[in-house]
């Protein structure tokens, strides 16, 4: 395993650490390093929160900033951060009007976000939204429904843009919730990510294979095909989360290739032209993109392509200004 | 019997170290159908309880007690069994609440609670190829013995063979919660993690139960 | 080889077709797709030009859009543009103001830019900055000295940002110039890049080696090593830079960690974070920081660490406004 | 002897002929100590040149041949040899100047000034391990062997035979232009695939030379 590293165990925290040093002039520490929040916060405005497992990066610190999130907690790779760590962001980032806590759909996130919640929610107004736009585990049938993976980026700006504009707590809950049902993402691996711990990869590809509907945890997906070309793959990708979403007349598309930490953007952005005949062709008109590496699995080679269906309203909440270390735009003539 | 704050502290202890015994086991369990990491989780989480409630004072109330346990399982763990078990002992604690010593009926009913809590915080229900799929049957064997009027210890043999089935029984189990309900029938053949982490406790609480003369 | 791809030949083509429409609220072709250039150009203003090989994205067609390039030429896979192309780029850019022409330091990419200003010398003002950052290949003291590589980025911001506010082309160059003095890059691969056309590794690594002082064409760097942690790594490229540009007195540091293209961001920030370390050691103190994948050599697993010593008026370009699709920041409040 | 835009255009074929037939050669010099791509680069300028040229109409001047076979090279290739070869055919279009036909003197001058033309645009010297250690030799050699009064073919003999020892000695040096400066001492042993296309196209103008009777 050859990885930027010193050791294992201290990996997390000395990415993290280089995370807020370069981004210094907006980013802070909280106490004890259990989170990482604005420099400057607005007083009144409901705070936004996610956190997750690290592996994962930029997502979630990469998105604190003006627009889109107030604080972030960072868990072991691929774990959810304790309810500890969650409390000391609400405390540190709740100016009055409460927290929205951004969650992905999986059983450890939920159940850590929730205790900080009935823990802290004497003292804050608190509340909950669960991202869920994996197609693949809607598959199942079963379980808590879909994994969150790379839609929360989207959730997170429009939810962030909203806020910013004084959307009160419960309002944001909802838009939040509406958003994630017009929100699907498949992803497909061309290799799995090696995890530090166990130098070991989550699964292992011959030269010739990829593996479909993979998450970003390393998880196996749902079938080890032959690989091919990017228009198969990426033909694949779309008709599935195409698909499961009906397109509601008057919804535009947010049409978004995310890379899983190991794939250069030239190839993102291949994928990204395939993707856009694709959808286009569906009769789907692709009004905003976004291509790069936000989402990742470790150094996992492979993407995921995120369909997101959204109102007029949403359209300019995502178009409004956002300043952090992983998403910038807007605000210049 | 009675039980001490003093004897939850052995206890937790004895859980503790049962628990690091298994911990490549538990881990290797948790590569097959999880993310391979329930073993090191599970011991990081007896640890902390273990230390934080070795470390007070034997006066403290066990409600308290079990308090410390839940914040410093839950302190030390991210993951799915954090949470989990961190509400077990949150709810043990409120079933012991107001009392300086526990008798068995106290004790019964703090073991009742510990897996209410987990099904509570984690909405599993048993065939669900859970840890749910050893607590739940346990809890119900303990209190079904006591109804009919055994004493502790058999009562926590009955807990610890129910568990020992349900661990068993999650092998032929498709998953409906955690990180396995993603697998589909790939899971079918392989004991659930959590489930046998969780025999692991009950096993080390009816050991407990046998020998405690307090 | 699993690349996202259709067919080699039309590899890039294909990307920089996704590209431009990804972000075609501001970039657009010129004729014949030869290159790309700002939807709305600045009349009188100086425009800036530059242009390389294709398997170095985002560079520079993601450097393009308001405070940085005017227009940008891809060439095919680690090929200069031709003079044909540099010459479109020029008739579409130049608004009255003349050019000034960004080049990295290859021989091949120097005579076709050379080309295309005696070609288009005649009808417009036109002048050239060549940027030759790289650690490496001063060792030598041969050739036309040392190659451009991460570093281009720094100049063609600063210098975006001086054409923005008006600056002439001569004063451009010479900023430029000066610039290209105190820049110094370094590149370390964990495993080469492979090549779309040959399906062949640039250079294959076994499990425990590493290639010290890469550029960013899979040419072999100075010496193969064995694999160690990255402040042992991080460590040496730091030494290495810092020794090889006296920084002057009233001079700030900007640090940049760029990633070669498969390596994920959580392992260029920990690198960041060994080298602010190693670079505050040396009394050098960091005022800005850049981290991120900006310069890449196709998939190539590896970093670069680049020092940058500014002046004041630098520091001040460096910050203004930049609206491109890698770099994008300011305007906001 | 004379030569007309027709026999140009014969000579730029047979030219591309000949260096199509090296092109996995001329890759396999390039990837030793540049970037493999040379005898792609050379095929695909040389080709697009021939077509070129080849398609004018036969009455056109060979100056304006010249500029659209440099025009077509430097057009179909962006690596160093685009605008080494498409300076070199400029400076040929520039010594063919108001020429209907070439004598064997213009035909000289013009091989001449394409060898001057590849050591103006690249600024290199002999002895750096690049073309012009091919280039330059073989240009001195046709101008000495013109100037003692040999017959045009017998001087191409001589600058094929310069071309060919210039070529064989770059295999000794260390380079100091173009990508192979970067690799120190690693370079020693292989030829410069620059210098072997310059061969390659030499022996074809000396082939032509030869077999020429106009
Ligand atoms: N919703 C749930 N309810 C009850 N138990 C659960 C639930 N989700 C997961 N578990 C249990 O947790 C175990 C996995 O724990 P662990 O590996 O520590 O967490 P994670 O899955 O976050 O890595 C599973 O084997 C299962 O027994
Ligand atoms: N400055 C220069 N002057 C003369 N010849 C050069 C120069 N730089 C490179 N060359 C020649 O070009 C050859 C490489 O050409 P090619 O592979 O087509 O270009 P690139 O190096 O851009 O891939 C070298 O072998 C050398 O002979
Ligand atoms: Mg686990
Ligand atoms: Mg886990
Ligand atoms: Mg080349
Ligand atoms: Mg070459």
């Amino acid at each position: 395993m050859k990885k930027f590293m010193n050791t294992a165990e201290t990996m997390v925290a000395e990415s993290v650490e280089g995370f807020v040093r370069a981004h210094e002039a907006f980013v802070v520490f909280g106490p004890e390093r259990k989170c990482i929040r604005r420099r400057h916060l607005t007083l009144g405005k409901v705070a936004l929160i996610s956190g997750g497992g690290a592996g994962h990066e930029p997502m979630h610190i990469g998105f604190v900033g003006h627009g889109m999130l107030d604080a972030a907690c960072v868990g072991h790779i691929f774990t959810s951060p304790t309810p500890s760590q969650i409390i000391t962001a609400i405390e540190e980032a709740d100016t009055g009007a409460g927290c929205l806590l951004v969650v992905k759909n999986y059983d450890g996130d939920l159940m850590n976000f929730e205790m900080a919640i009935e823990m802290a929610g004497d003292h804050h107004s608190l509340d909950m939204v669960v991202v869920s736009d994996d197609i693949e585990t809607s598959r199942t049938g079963e379980g808590r429904g879909r994994r969150g993976v790379a839609g929360t980026l989207i959730v997170e700006k429009i939810l962030g843009a909203a806020a910013e504009r004084g959307m009160p707590l419960a309002e944001l809950k909802q838009l939040g919730e509406g958003l994630n049902t017009r929100i699907r993402s498949m992803g497909v691996a061309l290799n799995g990510g090696t995890v530090p711990q166990t130098e070991r990869m989550t699964f292992a590809l011959g030269p010739d294979e990829m593996e479909m509907g993979v998450g970003i945890h390393g998880e196996p997906g749902h079938a080890r095909q032959p690989f091919t070309t990017s228009d198969a793959i990426i033909g694949h990708l779309c008709e599935t989360i195409a698909g499961d979403i009906a397109a509601a007349p008057g919804t535009k598309a947010l049409l978004f290739v995310n890379g899983l930490g190991g794939t250069p953007p030239a190839e993102l952005y291949l994928s990204y032209n395939s993707a856009r005949r694709f959808i286009e062709e569906k009769a789907i008109p692709v009004e905003r993109s976004l291509v790069g590496t936000y989402v990742t699995s470790l150094d996992m080679q492979g993407l995921s392509v995120t369909l997101a269906l959204l109102t007029d309203e949403e359209i300019v909440l995502w178009d409004a200004p956002v300043a952090t270390a992983a998403l910038h735009w807007g605000g210049i003539p | 019997m009675t039980f001490t704050t003093e004897d939850l502290q052995r206890l937790v202890a004895a859980i503790a170290e049962d628990i690091a015994a298994a911990r490549d086991q538990l881990c290797e369990l948790d590569g097959a159908i999880g993310d391979g990491d329930h073993g090191l989780a599970m011991d990081a989480g007896c640890q902390a309880a273990a230390k934080a409630v070795g470390e007070l004072d034997a006066e403290i109330a066990p409600t308290a007690a079990f308090n410390v346990a839940a914040k410093a399982f839950l302190n030390a763990v991210g993951a799915s069994s954090g949470p989990l078990y961190a509400t077990a002992f949150m709810r043990a604690g409120a079933a012991a609440k107001d009392k300086q010593v526990l008798s068995d009926d106290d004790f019964l009913r703090v073991f009742a609670a510990m897996a209410q809590g987990i099904q509570e915080r984690g909405k599993a229900e048993p065939g669900e190829k859970t840890m749910v799929d050893a607590w739940k049957p346990a809890a119900d064997a303990a209190l079904d013995a006591w109804q009919s009027g055994k004493p502790l210890p058999q009562c926590f043999e009955a807990a610890e063979r129910a568990a020992r089935a349900g661990c068993e029984a999650t092998s032929s189990m498709m998953a409906a919660k955690g990180r396995a309900s993603r697998l589909g029938d790939r899971v079918i053949g392989h004991i659930d993690p959590g489930a046998a982490s969780a025999l692991i406790i009950i096993a080390a609480m009816a050991k407990f139960a046998q020998h405690h003369d307090g």
